[in-house]
């Protein structure tokens, strides 16, 4: 599936977008994170503080308990500020 | 059918210009609101505004707060522009503006697009200049806000 | 100081342009609200509106309410302008436009002062037309709307 | 003083103003009223239902009871319908 990353979780990433193909027991939105966290420091730093980062399956917004199975397309980003 | 107009674009926009297609079969239009969101200065310390986007979601996202609108309050018309990229003090950053038969739905309807867009369109600030600079935080005001519609 | 546009007139008007001088120094605003309040057609029966006012006291009372509302919300301008004299369907009424830094407040002045101009302003608008005629009663949602204020 | 009237009330008094010099004993708005009333067919019927008609002293809205010594100005009319 393609991750994206937005704001500030893109500049700790260090990059915006990229593949990736977690393990088949990473089921949820939360396993998600724990697992790219282990990818390396800046994943770490990125989600470090867990709670503020928000998710977007497939385009439309997804709490941490939502199921990753079927989806294309995953972005992380901080607490929106448009408007 | 109601007149929906959705854009997101980095060019700036003429707030008068934009709102007069909805009048244009203003047969039934008694009340017209429109919102504009404006670059402050910050007392002269900012250079610029950087707005990030999601494409794509941004355009669908807003897409939904129309369609919860239009649900809720019965309107003629809804217009929606917001900017990308790099904005300038004084420039426009996002215009909301609704048509319906009466002033009470227009108001309400232009109220809850603003709050919705605020904390749900995937859209972010950075500040460029002297002494603002990074990421615009978001406030418990717009949360708050946005969670008075239930 | 505050900049205050305040107008009754016979002659139609035009939104965009009057609202563009509340913007002319915008270094600190944030936030430009517009309403306008058009004729309506209603269903095609009504040829025209007309409307009466007190000369003098209009100008005075549309005073009285801009003073309340920059009383009660921190605001860099307010734009009043209310027709007189005949009016026809797909034209404009009354334009109210409010600006400052923030979202909340230019709403709220700006719904205030609509809602205080429909029940205090001494302006009163009779019906011409097919099934349409006679003068328009006033609202009880009207009088509900104001009242909210306290 | 000067009175005057609008829209249907000025419709039924049968003009838009007018100078009044009502008795020393007519003290407020709403004895003026009454003493109106006396005066023909025409202002019985404008203020047939005192309620609905407004009042302004002055340029200023005022209530029933308020009194109109001093006043230069009083004008009737029925609920605003502007905006």
């Amino acid at each position: 599936m393609k991750a994206l990353y937005f704001a500030w979780v893109r500049e700790r990433v260090g990059l915006g977008e990229e593949e990736i193909a977690p393990p088949r027991e990473v089921k949820s939105v939360a396993d998600l994170v724990i697992w790219l966290k282990s990818r390396g420091d800046n994943y770490a730093a990125a989600f470090a503080n867990e709670k503020t980062v928000r998710v977007a399956l497939d385009r439309s917004h997804a709490k941490p308990g939502a199921l990753i199975a079927g989806a294309n397309e995953i972005a992380f980003f901080p607490p929106m500020t448009g408007g | 059918m109601p007149l929906t107009i959705l854009r997101v674009q980095k060019e700036p926009f003429d707030s008068a210009a934009e709102t007069a297609p909805l009048l244009a079969d203003c047969g039934d239009i008694g009340a017209l609101v429109s919102f504009t969101g404006l670059c402050r200065d910050e007392g002269g310390t900012l250079a610029a505004l950087e707005i990030e986007h999601y494409p794509g979601m941004a355009e669908e996202e807003i897409g939904r707060v129309i369609a919860e609108a239009y649900a809720r309050w019965p309107l003629e018309a809804i217009l929606v522009i917001h900017r990308c990229g790099l904005i300038h003090p004084g420039e426009p950053i996002v215009l909301v503006a609704t048509a319906g038969r009466h002033r009470s739905e227009a108001f309400a309807a232009a109220e809850f697009l603003m709050d919705y867009l605020k904390t749900r369109a995937p859209f972010w600030k950075k500040q460029h200049g002297d002494a603002a600079g990074g990421w615009v935080a978001a406030k418990a005001e717009d949360d708050a806000a946005a969670s008075k519609w239930g």
